[in-house]
C-alpha cells in the first residue's frame, strides 16, 4: 500500500497553484460582468485535459487521483476556469474508452450533461431528447457529453439547443442543453458517471480547503477583546470542525477514485459517499467562513460568498449532495442485506 | 399564566384590526416589491403611523405618546406583521432614539427631538458599531475632542441601517481616549449628519440596508450630549435593551413566516406528505413557537414591572436557527438545489437564505448570545 | 395577558421543591436497591394530587399550569416519587370529567397506560385487552388508567395482569399491563392524553434543568489550565444551548397546558410541540451534562447519567419525541394545507 | 496514491489470517460474553499472540521483535477484527510501554524490561491520568521525593486501564514541585505495582474498563527513571503518540461495527426501507469510511517515515460522533425507545450507548481534539 502522494501528484498540485495563482478576482468579475476564461484557462485545458484518462482511451495512462489532485486545488483558488467541466465530461467519456484527441489535447471544449430537470441524481439514460439541466459553461463549450447509467453521447452544438440559466456562480455559467435528436449509445454509462462525479467531489473538497483557509487567516489576524479571534474557542472550533469534516470528503475522493480506477466491488457506494461527504463539507465551511467573517462575511465585497456559491452550484451538479447521501445508504442497508 | 388577551386588551386589538385594514388597504405584498419600492412604502407607512398617533404608542403621555406598555406595541406588531404591513422607515426613532431620550435625557433634548420623531419629520439611526469594534463595542476609536461649545468627532460607523435616510444619529464616542477603564471615556451624542458620508453596504444577496458612514469634522454642540459626558456605556446599554425588546416583538413572525414558506413551497411540490418532511417541519415548528411564547412572556415580565432578563438571548439563538435552516431546506426542496435563480421563485428563496446567514451575526452575534447565556444565566465565569 | 407565573404557582414550585430536598439519594438508590418510596412521596400524593383538576371534576379548580409547575420541581430533583405518573393518570380521566375522589385525595395511587408495544405513539383505543408498555410504577399502584384516543378505563389490580419489566432508571420501574377483559370507556380519550402528555413534558423540562444546574456548578468549580472549565467557551457555550433548547421545551409545554385549559384550536399541535421539545431538551442536556463532566461523567458515581436515565425513560413514555414531532410536522402540513 | 496490498503484504496479509483462523477457533463471539468471560480471554488471546510471536510485530529485530512497520501492524490488527478476535490484555505493554522504552530507555532498561512483553510474563499501565489532571496533564501533582538510590513516589492516579492485571506501571510524577515551567520537573517512572492500592472505577454502563490507583510511598529505583530526571514531559509525548497512532488502527473497525449492528438491527425490524433512513445511515458510513481511509493514509504516512500529523484528532473526533450517533439511532430504534432493558438484545444496545458517552471523553476529550485542529493544523492561537 502506498496511500501516499506519489511526487508527481505533488507537481500537479503545485503546478496548478502556480498557475492560477490568487484567481478570486476572476470569480468576483464574474459577479458583475459575467463569465469570461481566465488568464490560465487555456494552459490547463492544454496542458491537464489527458490526467486521469487511461492509455486505452487515448491518454497518457495517468490515474483518477492525478485527475482529482489538480481540480482539488483548482477549486480552493475558486478560479473560474472551464477545466474541470471538460474534465468531468472527459470523465464521461472515458468509462467507455472513446475520448476525441482534441478533447485530450483541450482544443475541443466539452462539458457534461448528466441532470434531468426535477430530477435529483443522475439520468437513467443518455438517449432521447429529454432536456438536461445544470449544465455548466454550455456556452463556450464545443461539444456536450450527454449522460445517462446505460451509456454516453457526444453531441456538437449543432445537435443540441443550448438554453442559458441564471447561474447563482455567474463564475460557472449554467445552461439546459436539450438533444434534437436521438441517437446511438456509447459504453458503460455508471463507470463514466462515477469517474465524473468525483471531478465535482475534488472541486468541491478544494472549495472547502479555501473556504477553510480565508475563514483562518481572518481569525488569526482580527482582533476583538484585545485578542485575535481565532483564539476564541466558539470561533476556532467551527473551523476545526470544518477541518475534520473537510478531511473526509478528500480522503474520501481520493479512495473512490481509486476503487473506481481499480474495478473495486465497493467503488459505487463510495463514488456515493464522496460526492455527499465533499458537498456537505464544502456547504460547511462556507457558512462557517462567513459566520467567523462576522458583518464583513454578510458583505458582497468581502470573499466567502464566493465559496458559497461554488460550494452550491456543485453540490446541486453530478447528483445532489442528498441523493448521493440517500444512495450511499441505501447500498449499504443493500449490502448488509446480501451478507445477511 | 395566561396568554388571553384581557378584556381591554382584545379591544386595543380589534381597534389596531380596523385600523390597519383601513391604511393597508392600498399597500402591496411586500415579498414582491424590489428593495426601492420596498423602502418607499416603508416611508409612507411611517407617515400614516405618525399621522395617525401610533408613532408614540408606548411613549409616556406627557411626551407626547399614547403611555401604553410592551403589551400594546405587541398587539399593534403583531396584528401589523399579520397583515403584511411595511417595516416603519423610522423604526430606530420611534423604538430607540425616543425612549432613549425619555430615559437619560434634559427636558431640553426632549423637547427638541420627540416631536420631530413622533411627526415623522426627523429619522434617526444608530451609530455603535465601527469597523474594528463589532463584538466589542466598548472598543470603538470614533474620536470627540472638546472645542469651544462643544465636539468635534471623527472617525467612522458600520452596519449602520437607514442611515442614508436618516437626519440624526444616536453617535457612541470616545471623548476621553485614555480612560481608566475601557467602558469610560464613552460619550452618547444626538449628533446632526449633514457632515457624514454614508456609503451603501451591499449584501450577499445584493440588498443595501446597511450603510458605512464617515465623520469628518462633525460637531455636536454641548447640549447634544446625552446622559453625561462619559456617561456614553450605561447610556448605550438602554438603547441595547430597547433594541432587544423591540427585536423580540418581530422575530416570531418572520420564524412562523419562515416556516409557512417553507410548507407552502412543499406543498406546491408535491414534498410533504412523508414522515422525514414532517420530522423537520416538526422541529422547526417548534423552535418557531418557542420564540413566540417565549416573547409572549418575555412582554408579559416587562409589563409586570421587570425587565427583559438575559434569557432572551436564547429567543434570538433559537429564531436565528429557525430561519436559517427553513431557508436553507427551501432552498434545497428547489429543483437544482436552488442554483437556478430564474427558476419560479428561487431567486427570492435564494435571496432569504442568504439573508439568514446574516442572523447569526446581526444584533449580537449567536456567540454573544452564547455568552450572555453562559454568563448571565448560569452564572459562569467570563470567557472573554 | 398574564403570561407571568401567579404567585400561587410561584408558592407551589417553592413548596415542591423544599418537600423533595435533593433526593437525587433516592435516584440512585434505585439503582442497586430498586424503587422505595421517598419520604417526600405520601405528601406530595397527598397534598398536590388536585393540582390540574377543574371543579366540574371534583378537584379544586386548579390549572394545568398549577400542575406542571410542580412538577417540573420534581423533575429538576430526580426525586423517585410517584406523583407524577399519578397526576399524569388523574389528566387522562380529567379529560372525562371522573376522578374518584380517593385518588384527588391521593389515597388511591393511579398509574396511566398509553403505548402498545411496538407503537411510537398513544393507542388508539382504550378498549379491549391489548398490553400497554412503558407503564410507571405498576407494582405499587392501587388502579390503572388504560387510555387511547377514543376514551379511558379505570381498571383495578385485579382487571389486569401486571408483568414487571427491567427500566432503565430502576427510579422509575416500568411494566407491561394487560386488562384482562374488555369494558365500557368513558370520556374523551384525546384530551386526557393531552393533559397526561403534557405532565411527562414538565418532567422533562425539570429533568433538563436540573442535568444543566449540575453541569454548571461543576463548571465553575472544575479547574483546569488554571481556570475555570466553565470560562472555556467550548464547555459554556454546550450548556448554553442546552439553556435555550430548555426554555423552548419549558415555554411551549406551559402555553400547551394554557391551550388545553382554555380548549384553544391550536392545542393538540402545542401539545405535540412540548413534548417532542422536551424530551429533546432532556436528553441534550444530560449527555451535555456527562461531557462536561468529562472522565467522571461516565462513570457510575457521578450523578449525570441519573438524569440521561430518567430523560430516556420520559423520552419514551406517552408517546416517543421522535413520534410527537413528526405529528408537529404533520399537523402543521395540514393545517397549512386547510389554509390555503 | 494505491490503497491496494503490495504482494509482500498480500502474502503477509494470507499468513495472518492462516494463523488467526487456527487461533480464533475456540474463541466465542466476545460480544456476547459477560465482562469477567471478556478479561479472562483477552488473557488467553495475549498469550497465544506472544507464543506466535506477534507481540513484537512491529518491534525492532534487535529487541526481540519482527521488525515490521505500522501497515503490517494494520493489516494484522485490520484481520483479527474481521475475525472478532479478543483485544489483547497487555495492549499498553505491547503497543505503548515498549516502544516508549526502545526509543528513550538505556540499553540496560531494555534488556530488563523487553523480554517480559514479549512473553506475555510482564503487564504494563498507563499511569497518567490525576483526579485533578485530566484534559490539562501536565497539572499533575502525584510526586516523587529524592531518597537514596531512588524516589518515594505518592499521589492519585486515575481512568487506568487494566490496572488491576498489570504489575508495572508507566508511570508520570513530579519531581520538581517547583519548576520553572508547568512542562518542567516531570519525570518518567518505570515504576513496580506492589504497593499500589487498585480500585475499580464502575462506569455508567456497569462495566469496570478502569481504575483509581493510590500510591504510597512506592519506590522507584534511580535506574528506573525513563530518558532522565525532568524529561518526562518529552517522553509522555512519545507515548501518547504511540497511543494516537495504536487507537487509529482499531477505531474504524469500531465505527463500522456499530453501523453494522444499527443496519442489521433496522432489517430485523423491518425499518430499513425508507429514504430517511438511507439518509440517516449514508451519513454514518461516510463518516466511518472516512476515519478508515484516513486511518489507511495515516500508516502510510507512518511507513513513509513521516510521524501522523494533527489531522489524527479529526479521524477521533469523526470516529466518536459516528460510534455516538449509530449507538443512539439504534436505542431509538428499539421497541419503547431502548428502555425496557429486558427487551431483545436491549441491554446490550442500551450498555453500548452508553458506553459510547465516553468516546468523546477518553483519549483526549472533543475538546482537545478540537484544540488540535485548531492550534496545529489552522495555527489558530492557544484559547487556553
Amino acid at each position: 500500500m502506498h496511500a501516499t502522494f506519489t511526487r508527481d501528484q505533488q507537481d500537479i498540485a503545485a503546478t496548478v497553484r502556480a498557475m492560477v495563482g490568487d484567481e478570486k478576482t476572476g470569480a468576483r468579475a464574474a459577479l458583475d460582468e459575467g463569465w469570461s476564461a481566465p488568464s490560465c484557462d487555456a494552459a490547463l485545458l492544454e496542458g491537464f485535459s489527458g490526467l486521469g484518462v487511461a492509455e486505452s482511451a487515448g491518454g497518457p495512462g495517468s490515474s483518477l487521483v492525478d485527475l482529482l489532485v489538480a481540480v482539488e486545488a483548482l477549486g480552493a483558488s475558486l478560479v473560474p476556469s472551464r477545466f474541470a467541466a471538460h474534465a468531468a465530461a472527459i470523465q464521461l467519456l472515458a468509462g467507455s474508452g472513446e475520448v476525441p484527441e482534441a478533447a485530450l489535447e483541450g482544443q475541443q471544449v466539452l462539458t457534461g450533461a448528466v441532470v434531468v430537470p426535477g430530477a435529483a441524481g443522475w439520468a437513467p439514460t443518455a438517449g432521447g431528447t429529454t432536456t438536461r439541466t445544470l449544465v455548466a459553461h454550455a456556452e463556450s463549450a464545443d461539444a456536450f457529453v450527454v449522460a445517462g447509467t446505460d451509456g454516453v453521447r457526444l453531441l456538437d452544438r449543432a445537435s443540441v439547443e443550448v438554453r442559458q440559466r441564471e447561474s447563482f456562480d455567474p463564475a460557472v455559467p449554467l445552461a439546459d442543453v436539450t438533444p434534437t435528436a436521438d441517437g446511438e449509445l456509447a459504453g458503460a454509462g455508471e463507470a463514466g458517471l462515477q469517474r465524473a462525479t468525483l471531478v465535482a467531489a475534488a472541486e468541491l473538497s478544494g472549495v472547502a480547503q479555501g473556504a477553510i483557509d480565508l475563514a483562518a487567516e481572518y481569525a488569526r489576524n482580527r482582533h476583538q477583546f484585545g485578542r485575535p479571534i481565532g483564539s476564541f474557542q466558539a470561533v476556532a472550533f467551527q473551523l476545526a470542525e470544518a477541518v475534520a469534516v473537510r478531511k473526509a470528503a478528500w480522503d474520501l475522493s481520493l479512495y473512490a477514485a481509486w476503487a473506481v480506477d481499480n474495478a473495486r466491488p465497493d467503488a459505487a457506494i463510495q463514488v456515493h459517499a464522496a460526492k455527499a461527504a465533499a458537498g456537505k463539507a464544502a456547504v460547511f465551511a462556507a457558512e462557517r467562513c462567513i459566520q467567523v467573517h462576522g458583518g464583513m462575511g454578510i458583505t458582497r465585497e468581502a470573499d466567502p460568498h464566493l465559496f458559497l456559491r461554488r460550494a452550491l452550484v456543485l453540490d446541486a451538479s453530478y447528483g445532489t449532495g442528498a441523493w448521493h447521501r440517500r444512495r450511499t445508504g441505501a447500498l449499504r442497508v443493500a449490502d448488509r442485506r446480501a451478507s445477511a | 399564566m395566561d396568554f388571553d388577551d384581557s378584556t381591554e386588551d382584545r379591544a386595543f386589538r380589534e381597534e389596531v384590526g380596523a385600523w390597519l385594514d383601513r391604511a393597508l388597504a392600498d399597500v402591496p405584498d411586500q415579498e414582491e416589491l424590489s428593495q426601492d419600492e420596498r423602502e418607499a412604502w416603508s416611508r409612507t407607512w411611517q407617515d400614516r403611523l405618525c399621522e395617525a398617533g401610533w408613532a408614540g404608542l408606548s411613549w409616556p403621555v406627557e411626551h407626547g405618546g399614547r403611555g401604553m406598555d410592551a403589551l400594546a406595541q405587541a398587539i399593534f406588531n403583531e396584528e401589523a406583521a399579520k397583515r403584511g404591513a411595511p417595516y416603519p422607515l423610522n423604526g430606530v426613532g420611534m423604538m430607540l432614539a425616543g425612549p432613549t431620550i425619555i430615559a437619560h435625557g434634559t427636558a431640553e433634548q426632549q423637547a427638541r427631538y420627540l416631536p420631530g420623531i413622533l411627526s415623522g419629520e426627523t429619522y434617526w439611526c444608530q451609530g455603535f458599531s465601527e469597523p474594528g469594534s463589532g463584538s466589542d463595542l466598548a472598543s470603538l476609536r470614533t474620536s470627540a475632542v472638546k472645542v469651544d461649545g462643544g465636539w468635534l468627532v471623527n472617525g467612522s460607523k458600520i452596519w449602520t441601517s437607514n442611515a442614508h435616510n436618516a437626519s440624526m444619529c444616536l453617535l457612541l464616542a470616545r471623548t476621553d481616549p485614555d480612560p481608566a477603564n475601557k467602558h469610560g471615556g464613552i460619550s452618547y451624542l444626538l449628533a446632526p449628519m449633514d457632515r457624514f458620508t454614508v456609503k451603501p453596504l451591499v449584501m450577499i444577496n445584493e440588498d443595501t440596508e446597511f450603510n458605512e458612514m464617515f465623520l469628518d469634522d462633525v460637531f455636536v454642540p454641548d447640549s447634544d450630549v446625552l446622559g453625561g459626558v462619559g456617561n456614553g456605556w450605561k447610556v448605550a446599554l438602554t438603547t441595547l435593551a430597547f433594541e432587544r425588546g423591540s427585536m423580540a416583538l418581530n422575530l416570531w413572525v418572520w420564524a412562523r413566516q419562515a416556516v409557512d414558506r417553507l410548507v407552502d413551497l412543499a406543498l406546491e411540490r408535491g414534498r410533504c406528505d412523508d414522515e422525514a418532511f414532517w420530522d423537520s417541519v416538526g422541529a422547526l415548528q417548534c423552535d418557531a413557537e418557542a420564540v413566540r411564547i417565549g416573547s409572549m412572556r418575555m412582554v408579559a415580565e416587562s409589563q409586570a414591572g421587570g425587565i427583559p432578563g438575559p434569557e432572551t438571548s436564547a429567543l434570538k439563538s433559537l429564531w436565528a436557527g429557525v430561519v436559517q435552516n427553513a431557508n436553507r431546506m427551501a432552498v434545497q426542496l428547489d429543483e437544482a438545489g436552488g442554483v437556478l435563480l430564474d427558476g419560479d421563485g428561487a431567486a427570492a428563496r435564494m435571496r432569504r437564505y442568504l439573508r439568514a446567514r446574516a442572523h447569526t451575526i446581526e444584533g449580537g452575534t449567536e456567540e454573544v448570545q452564547k455568552s450572555i447565556l453562559a454568563e448571565r444565566v448560569l452564572g459562569l465565569p467570563r470567557s472573554r
